[in-house]
């Protein structure tokens, strides 16, 4: 309850309010306030916000699209065109479906400055020239003024406001596997799922509103009888599940069903991701509006409307009545109508050729012209013209439907195996036939899903329902809307067609019919039927717009469910973590950029000793006897005389010779080896390996297996180093004599059995890599730390790293090359080798050496060391031609200067050369081709000591 | 959610493979002039129906296996092992 | 190719403005029909397979430009019933490559004065093109678009996060995200169109040319004798010519194969999906590639929503709830207040996709036969610059300059495009 | 030196004990529906031929799960690869089941990798369990396709998780054992999907299998 309690003059407000209806969903007893436009109302639980605002006489609802005509209640149910509100922040709510809840509050949407003056209304008055598509022929000159009329026309964009904050809803998805999913629970939804349980199948049953039974909850008492007897049937069976004001919004391929759960006690909406063995369509049937003059005037009501609001909400629809009627539902309503005290004006009956032409009023309906001329004054004019079959799950599982011009709607035919119709939308007849059929189509559901899964058993025969003939009626001798929501009239069809968008699919896209929030299920046939008309073809002929999912709108939210980003940690995340390490985002690994100074933490590097992270350095175990022949042909150099206890530097490229990925490699038994790979590469390495392993060269005997978490991986680096890990380590001699540069030993460190360490130098220092088991990563870490303070250890992170790899030269695959760098252009020539039997990416490589043509990578150095020109700045030659550019710069700390590597031209690749990089703000920069990739210890001595 | 058949351990999401390419016979590396081995490389025959392709059990197995599958309809009617290349022998 | 101005008749068209329709409006006139039919003549100077972007605006130049108007377009189904009935209407020229940049520059210029030339309004809304970046890796590629970019001409700039912000206020700039925004490439040209207003107004003043646009009539087969081009069968009977044109991106391969050319192409899905309509709040289109989705807002409200193409190769036009439920996410990610807003509907085209992410123009290994295809995830904003070079092919037999980089022999040559890192967003 | 002390990537809820080497959370829960991080057992991958001697000497192929002894379980989960889950430190123990004469001279290829540290392991019990899976997991849970002693890895929170259906004195329960980098991920994945069946986290404690 809202702090404004509750009102005792509450029911007084209702003046449409009936007396209690047999069928009715509200609960009387629990009374509710709420908001409207700034106004409070009062209602019941179990109103809908449109049933609410109807009982106490409101009869305008929204403002259409284009026109801004005032709409109002024309089905009374999810699809109601003119219902769409804001709630909140939630904007196009279904208000005519959604439930009053207390304290809501609820606006009218697409109105300015309010729903009752609306100076958008002026559209009204001009409408005729504003045809459908009329923005196509105007607006075009002066040019000048195109981003005016843009502005303008923003302003007419129809539906609520997003808000701007962050959303409060929780949303969720689950999956579900059940033997039949039954798509709607009137009579034969309920009737098949029950019989399919009885069958042995696991069901789930899914209806659109907030309860079972269709529409048998409108219907007299004999109805409610039969409902009360087929709810009890579905919930005597445990193997039932029943999903209400859930809709299944889509089929897609296998039977994949989404079906869109609302409100939820925990969840705002749930996605629910179904692989039904057999999906039952189970719909019904969607009453069709009726086209003519004023049809969409608030007043003008569809027969189904007028039953749920007077028997589901217990609402005087209107005062007084004219009904159109051309079947039996409309005859029902009448006698609703006369029960619920309506004056019935005029009942003008379909079937004895009586007509409806035009409903008018200034705003609300006020009177009805009727075919001769007669002029009946009424507040509510009821249709009942017909029905449409709402096909598209049927559609979206690739069914075609035929249209039955006898019965005026679609049937299915040819459905799948996978694929069964229950209820009105496969055909008619007495509630008993419908439910007899359905149980059929129950029985076969359930006896299909046992044969899917291998148990068959001959098919049930379905009985084969009646196809009643009805009335052809889609428009009357005037022109009136056919897609409400879009404000498309029949005037607009017809003059589509004529401008030559003859194909329906052409006529859709001109006039917008069919695009809006109905997404057909009303409008349709209707629009169908009026081109029809025009082209001079018939419905089946003409065919219908593409079904597309969803069935019914869904959130992004449930869409999107909850957010699973899976992400990567190292062992050693609590203390970056602990020491307040700026994060960086790598992939999926969240690693330390640095610790506060990246320039500082090279230098304790080159002076002191400083240990870094590396576990997201891609691993792998490869044992077997045929290893080495693995990585002679994945890396262009050479690698069968690896010995144990040596490790190699290697680069992998694809089949057309470009750089895939590089990396070092271990020997660290016989035939046990250690790869790893970039960062990150692991992911495509392991598919790619497995692909050569499993597809070309399966007789040779590997096994590969990740390890990149499973070794926590820790880089020591400095001329230190060797002192701090000499207090460590334990069975492995340090000496460089016994464990020189690139070179593999094992033992154990700081107490932890199980490590190997390698001297690999990245950073250009003397280095050891140690990998140890990953659970005392954070041990090790710990220890190396205390243990070396006096030494003057520090961590660094990934900056201090890329600006040392720069210094040495090092490339980065991804940042130094493309998706079009091969082996020789990455300036790893000397690697290739040629003369090797068969390597991946061979052929191109060998190519490419006979044409040398390809940009190379150097290393370069701008003549002002205090610029840094940008990566991704352009090396350029006079005015614009382009002849390289910037890979990758820093600022080294070491040298005090800019370096940085790149792509030149092969004819400017030599050292010394002096070519032009343009800076951001288009300075040109001189900068030097260097002799080498390093710029620091080229010769590689500090790494060697 | 289309089912893929993995030969392993049978109908599974699509969402867990993935598609390796179109099954293509490898031309001889150290014999192929440019142009047979970049049809290789490049050229797809991409056919409106009927194909053979290799697919990855990313999430599950992890082999690759062959699938027959209607481009059209993505009805799949044979999957299977990659087939097994007579030994090459030592190197 | 010799010029002849028989064939089709021109056809006065009716002009458009707002005079026209006031007119219209008041006298209840019908319009005049945008286009004709005709029956199948038996025999054309060229014949165009396929209706979309890339079929129309060639024959329109053939016609406008060159005074060849004895030409067929043959589209299966209705106009823009392929790729650019399906696109999500994006137009940019912020690429990678100067080759690329030049070539899709063009079209971005033609683009601009297409409703004048046309008397048509494409409504091409140049609203500003926004690439988001989530590591300091795009970051890069951002820069070294954007200073391309800037030597070819082309506006475009790396902004920061507040900058950003300013542009979208609803985006999430905060480092709260999984991925956080840490800039965008920023191009102003760029845009949204109307895509069908494209379609159709290419095919209006094709029409106008006398062209002869016959829709429903499929291309079953193309008649090669001595390495060139005879004639084609249709669904509607044959018709001689000595000139095709392959446009049809999707189906590009299946064409060819006519021809007997093979095509390194792969055929995706790429699907889209819109939301409900709400009212305006997003200016600038908004592309991030780590998160593979893209976003803008139509003039109708909409929120048009895409993604990468599909994983696995397909001809199938269903669409999946997959495609859905990632986009939802990513859109999410960077604007976590539209949760509540609904999707409206999803669909799927069919993507021609090639190697090097850039497409395929020019004359193949059968004289007469010639290819307008490749055109992935990202054509439709080539449309009216292919147009323009294929007709000028046709007309003069020549390969115009600027589309000599995009030739069918690169694959065989080895000369690859290096677009990639511009186009795999998929648009 | 100081003591080896083993870390588990999923942080644990305090209070926090040491047990057998590893530092874990020592918290009781008695809820209906529990999560436990399981990480310290002892884990080892076998591989060899489909239908070779590992075959033959665990009695099972993919997609099975079998108790070789009260405390030491087997897994298939791919054709020709296998787990063994032991009690923590049992890692040698577990060496000397998958212990073969490396060469039978049939030329089969036989492999042992250790993968304790590799994996995150966690074990989620209680009768909600396979309804929260059923949030996060597409693969059917029902009896009749993963009753107990049934296997699979797939996809859950979209990460790739090996799933063992491994009941317990009649209480349904899973392992879920994933890449050890996104343990956390994905112990806080579940526990955010069991909400609301009011899942709780329970420390790690013996019987370990
Ligand atoms: C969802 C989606 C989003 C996209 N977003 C963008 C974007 O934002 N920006 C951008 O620039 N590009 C985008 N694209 C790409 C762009 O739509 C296409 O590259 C472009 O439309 C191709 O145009 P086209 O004229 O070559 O082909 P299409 O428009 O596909 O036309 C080819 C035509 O050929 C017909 N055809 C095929 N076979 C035959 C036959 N045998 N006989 C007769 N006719 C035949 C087809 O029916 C079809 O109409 C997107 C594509 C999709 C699918
Ligand atoms: N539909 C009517 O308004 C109506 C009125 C009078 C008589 N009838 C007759 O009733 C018989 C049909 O009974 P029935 O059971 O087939 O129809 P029904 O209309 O009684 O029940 C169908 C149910 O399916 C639900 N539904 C529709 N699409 C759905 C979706 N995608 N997801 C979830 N739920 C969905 C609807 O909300 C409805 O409750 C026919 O003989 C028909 O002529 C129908
Ligand atoms: C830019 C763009 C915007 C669209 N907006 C809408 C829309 O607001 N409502 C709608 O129903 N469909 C919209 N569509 C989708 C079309 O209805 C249709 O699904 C699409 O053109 C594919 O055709 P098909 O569904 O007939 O196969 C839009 C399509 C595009 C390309
Ligand atoms: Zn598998």
């Amino acid at each position: 309850m809202t702090s404004a309690g509750t009102p005792p003059t509450i029911p007084a407000r209702m003046t449409r309010r009936l007396a209690p209806q047999a069928g009715e969903l509200i609960d009387r007893d629990r009374q509710i306030v709420f908001s409207w436009d700034g106004d409070r109302y009062p209602a019941y639980q179990g109103d809908t916000i449109i049933s609410a605002l109807a009982a106490c006489g409101q009869r305008v609802f929204s403002r259409s699209f284009k026109y801004h005509r005032p709409r109002g209640l024309l089905t009374a149910n999810f699809n109601d065109p003119g219902c769409l509100v804001q709630v909140d922040g939630e904007p196009n709510v279904r208000a005519a479906h959604r439930r009053v809840e207390p304290g809501m509050h609820v606006r009218s949407q697409n109105v300015w400055p309010s729903l009752q003056h609306d100076l958008g209304a002026v559209n009204q008055a001009i409408s005729r020239l504003l045809p459908a598509g009329f923005y196509y022929k105007t607006f075009m000159a002066p040019r000048a003024l195109w981003p005016v009329y843009q502005r303008v026309f923003r302003r007419f964009a129809p539906g609520g406001r997003v808000p701007r904050g962050a959303a409060e809803g929780y949303y969720d998805k689950r999956y579900a596997h059940p033997d039949v999913l039954v798509a709607g629970g009137g009579p034969a939804g309920m009737a098949a799922a029950a019989a399919a349980a009885t069958a042995g199948a696991r069901v789930l049953l899914v209806e659109e509103e907030y309860e079972l039974g269709g529409h048998l909850r409108w219907g007299d008492a004999a109805q409610l009888a039969r409902l009360a007897e087929l709810r009890t049937a579905v919930a005597a069976a445990p193997s039932i599940e029943v999903l209400a004001n859930a809709a299944v919004i889509g089929r897609y391929d296998d039977n994949w069903v989404a079906v869109a759960q609302r409100d939820l006690p925990h969840a705002r909406e749930r996605l629910i991701k179904a692989r039904a063995s057999v999906l039952v369509v189970a719909p019904g049937l969607i009453e069709r509006p009726y086209v003519f003059a004023g049809n969409d005037k608030p007043g003008v009501m569809l027969s189904t409307a007028v039953r749920r609001l007077i028997n589901l909400y217990a609402v005087r629809p209107g005062e007084r009545a004219v009904v159109l009627t051309a079947n039996a539902e409309g005859d029902r309503a009448i006698a609703d109508l006369e029960r619920a005290g309506v004056q019935l004006a005029a009942v003008v009956d379909a079937r004895q050729g009586e007509d409806v032409v035009a409903a008018r009023g200034g705003g609300l309906l006020r009177e009805v012209e009727l075919a001769g001329g007669r002029v009946v004054e009424a507040d509510l004019l009821v249709t009942a013209v017909g029905w449409t079959a709402p096909t598209a799950l049927l559609n979206m599982a690739g069914v075609r439907p035929a249209y039955d011009p006898r019965a005026g709607r679609f049937f299915p035919r040819d459905l799948p195996d996978d694929l069964l119709a229950a209820g009105g939308i496969a055909g008619d007849g007495t509630l008993d036939q419908i439910v007899d059929h359905a149980r059929a189509v129950g029985r076969e559901a359930a006896r299909r899903a046992r044969a899917r899964g291998g148990r068959s058993a001959p098919p049930n025969p379905l009985p084969a329902l009646p196809i009643d003939t009805a009335l052809s009626l889609f428009r009357s001798s005037t022109h009136g809307i056919v897609d409400y929501s879009e404000d498309v009239s029949s005037k607009d069809v017809v003059g589509a067609v004529r401008e030559g968008f003859d194909s329906i699919e052409l006529a859709k896209r001109f006039t917008t019919a069919t695009m809006g929030p109905a997404q057909g299920k009303l409008e349709l046939v209707n629009t169908v039927a009026v081109h029809a008309e025009a082209t001079g073809r018939d419905i089946a002929g003409t065919g219908t717009t593409t079904w597309r999912p969803p069935y019914a709108p869904v959130s992004l939210g449930a869409l999107a469910g909850r957010s699973f980003q899976p992400v990567a940690y190292s062992s050693l995340q609590p203390w970056h973590a602990r020491q307040g390490a700026k994060p960086l985002v790598a992939g999926q690994w969240i690693r330390p950029d640095h610790y506060g100074d990246p320039a500082a933490e090279v230098r304790n590097v080159r002076e002191n000793v400083g240990i870094i992270d590396v576990t997201p350095l891609g691993k792998f175990e490869l044992q077997g006897p045929d290893v080495a022949r693995l990585l002679n042909y994945l890396y262009v150099n050479k690698w069968m005389k690896l010995a144990v206890g040596s490790v190699r530097y290697g680069v992998m490229c694809g089949r057309d010779g470009v750089v895939l990925d590089d990396g070092v490699t271990g020997r660290l038994a016989d035939d046990r080896y250690i790869m790893t790979t970039t960062s990150s590469g692991p992911e495509t390495v392991w598919r790619w390996i497995e692909n050569v392993l499993q597809t070309e060269h399966p007789q040779w005997r590997i096994h590969v297996t990740p390890r990149t978490s499973a070794l926590a991986s820790i880089n020591v680096a400095g001329p230190k180093a060797r002192t701090l890990l000499q207090r460590l380590v334990e069975g492995i001699d340090l000496d460089p004599e016994a464990f020189p540069y690139m070179r593999v030993r094992s033992g154990a460190v700081a107490g932890i059995p199980g490590c190997f360490m390698w001297r690999i130098g990245f950073t250009g220092e003397l280095s050891y890599e140690i990998h140890a088991p990953a659970a005392y990563g954070l041990q090790l870490w710990e220890t190396l730390l205390a243990t070396g303070a006096d030494l003057g250890v520090a961590p660094f992170g990934i900056e201090a790293q890329r600006i040392m790899r720069l210094e040495k030269g090092h490339f980065i695959v991804g940042q130094d090359t493309d998706g079009l760098t091969q082996a020789y252009a990455a300036g790893v020539g000397a690697l290739v080798k040629l003369d090797k039997e068969d390597f991946v990416g061979k052929p191109e490589l060998v190519w490419a050496a006979q044409r040398g043509d390809q940009q190379i990578l150097v290393g370069l150095q701008p003549a002002d060391g205090s610029i840094v020109p940008d990566e991704g700045c352009q090396l350029v030659e006079g005015e614009r031609a382009i002849v390289g550019r910037i890979t990758s710069s820093r600022l080294s700390p070491t040298l005090g200067r800019s370096i940085c590597l790149g792509f030149v031209e092969p004819r400017l690749a030599a050292a010394g050369t002096m070519v032009e990089v343009r800076l951001v703000d288009g300075r040109r920069l001189p900068v030097r081709v260097m002799e080498h990739h390093a710029h620091y210890d080229p010769e590689g001595l500090r790494l060697r000591v | 959610m289309l089912l893929i058949p993995c030969v392993h351990c049978g109908p599974r999401n699509v969402s867990e493979f993935a598609y390796a390419d179109a099954v293509l016979p490898a031309p001889d590396p150290n014999a192929a002039p440019p142009s047979v081995w970049r049809r290789y490389l490049y050229m797809r025959t991409n056919p409106a129906g009927w194909t053979s392709e290799w697919w990855y059990h990313q999430s599950g197995c992890r082999r690759y296996f062959m699938v027959e599958r209607d481009t059209r309809t993505n009805e799949i009617r044979a999957a299977a092992l990659p087939p097994r290349p007579a030994d090459r022998g030592a190197p | 190719m010799r010029r002849r101005l028989s064939g089709g008749g021109q056809r006065p068209a009716a002009r458009y403005s707002a005079l026209s329709l006031l007119r219209h409006g008041l006298t209840g006139r019908d319009w005049p029909p945008a286009w004709t039919h005709h029956d199948l003549a038996p025999s054309y100077d060229v014949v165009i397979i396929g209706g979309g972007v890339h079929g129309l605006a060639t024959a329109y130049y053939l016609a406008a430009n060159h005074g060849i108007r004895n030409v067929a377009v043959l589209e299966k189904s209705y106009i823009g019933g392929g790729a650019s009935g399906r696109n999500t209407a994006i137009i940019r020229s912020n690429y990678l490559t100067p080759e690329g940049v030049r070539f899709y520059n063009r079209s971005l210029t033609l683009y601009q004065r297409l409703a004048a030339e046309l008397n048509f309004n494409v409504m091409f809304e140049q609203r500003g093109h926004l690439t988001l970046a989530h590591n300091d890796a795009s970051l890069r590629t951002m820069r070294w678009r954007a200073e391309v970019n800037k030597l070819e001409g082309v506006d475009s700039e790396v902004i920061g996060p507040a900058e950003i912000k300013k542009r979208a206020p609803y985006l999430d700039v905060s480092e709260e995200p999984r991925f956080p925004i840490l800039g965008a490439l920023y191009h102003p040209p760029g845009g949204i169109v109307r895509h069908d207003a494209v379609v159709w107004g290419y095919a209006r003043g094709a029409d106008a040319h006398g062209v002869h646009i016959h829709q429903g009539t499929t291309l079953l087969g193309i008649d090669v004798a001595d390495g060139r081009v005879r004639g084609v069968a249709t669904s509607r009977g044959p018709i001689a010519t000595p000139v095709v044109v392959n446009c049809t991106a999707g189906w590009s391969s299946t064409v060819a194969a006519m021809a007997g050319v093979e095509l390194p192409i792969t055929t995706f899905p790429l699907q889209a999906a819109v939301t409900e309509p709400v009212k305006f709040f997003l200016d600038p289109v908004i592309v991030s590639g780590t998160l593979h989705v893209y976003v803008s807002q139509t003039a109708r409200g909409e929120l048009v929503l895409g993604a990468s193409v599909d994983p696995y190769p397909a001809y199938s036009t269903r669409g999946s709830l997959e495609f859905t439920e990632e986009v939802a996410a990513h859109v999410l990610e960077l604007f976590p207040s539209l949760a509540d807003l609904r999707v409206l509907r999803q669909w799927a085209g069919l993507c021609d996709m090639t190697p090097d992410f850039s497409p395929i123009l020019g004359k193949t290994p059968v004289e007469g036969f010639h290819v307008d295809v490749g055109w992935g995830t990202y054509g439709f904003k080539a449309g009216p610059v292919s147009g323009e070079a294929m007709a000028q092919l046709v007309a003069t037999g020549e390969t115009p300059a600027i589309i000599k980089t995009f030739d069918l022999v690169r694959f065989e040559d080895g000369r690859l495009v290096g677009e990639k890192g511009a186009a795999s967003v998929g648009h | 030196m100081a003591r080896l002390l083993a870390r588990s990537p999923i942080t644990p809820p305090p209070p926090l004990v040491v047990a057998e080497g590893w530092e874990v959370s020592g918290r009781r829960s008695g809820a209906a529906l529990r999560l436990s991080d399981c990480t310290p057992l002892a884990k080892l991958l076998v591989r060899g031929d489909e239908q070779g001697r590992f075959r033959a000497r665990f009695g099972i192929g993919v997609g099975a799960a079998r108790l070789l002894s009260p405390d030491l379980l087997v897994i298939g989960w791919g054709p020709g690869e296998w787990t063994l889950l032991g009690p923590p430190g049992a890692e040698e123990r577990l060496a000397s089941v998958a212990a073969l004469d490396r060469d039978d001279g049939g030329g089969e290829f036989l492999s042992a990798t250790e993968v304790t540290h590799g994996h995150a392991l966690m074990r989620l019990a209680g009768t909600a369990a396979a309804a929260l899976l059923a949030k996060i997991c597409a693969i059917d849970l029902g009896d009749d396709v993963t009753p107990n002693g049934a296997a699979f890895r797939s996809s859950v929170a979209k990460l790739v998780t090996e799933v063992v259906r491994h009941d317990r004195d009649g209480e349904p329960a899973y392992w879920l054992q994933c890449d050890r980098a996104f343990g956390q991920y994905l112990f806080d994945a579940v526990l955010d999907a069991g909400a609301e069946f009011g899942i709780e986290v329970d420390g790690f404690r013996p019987p370990w299998i």
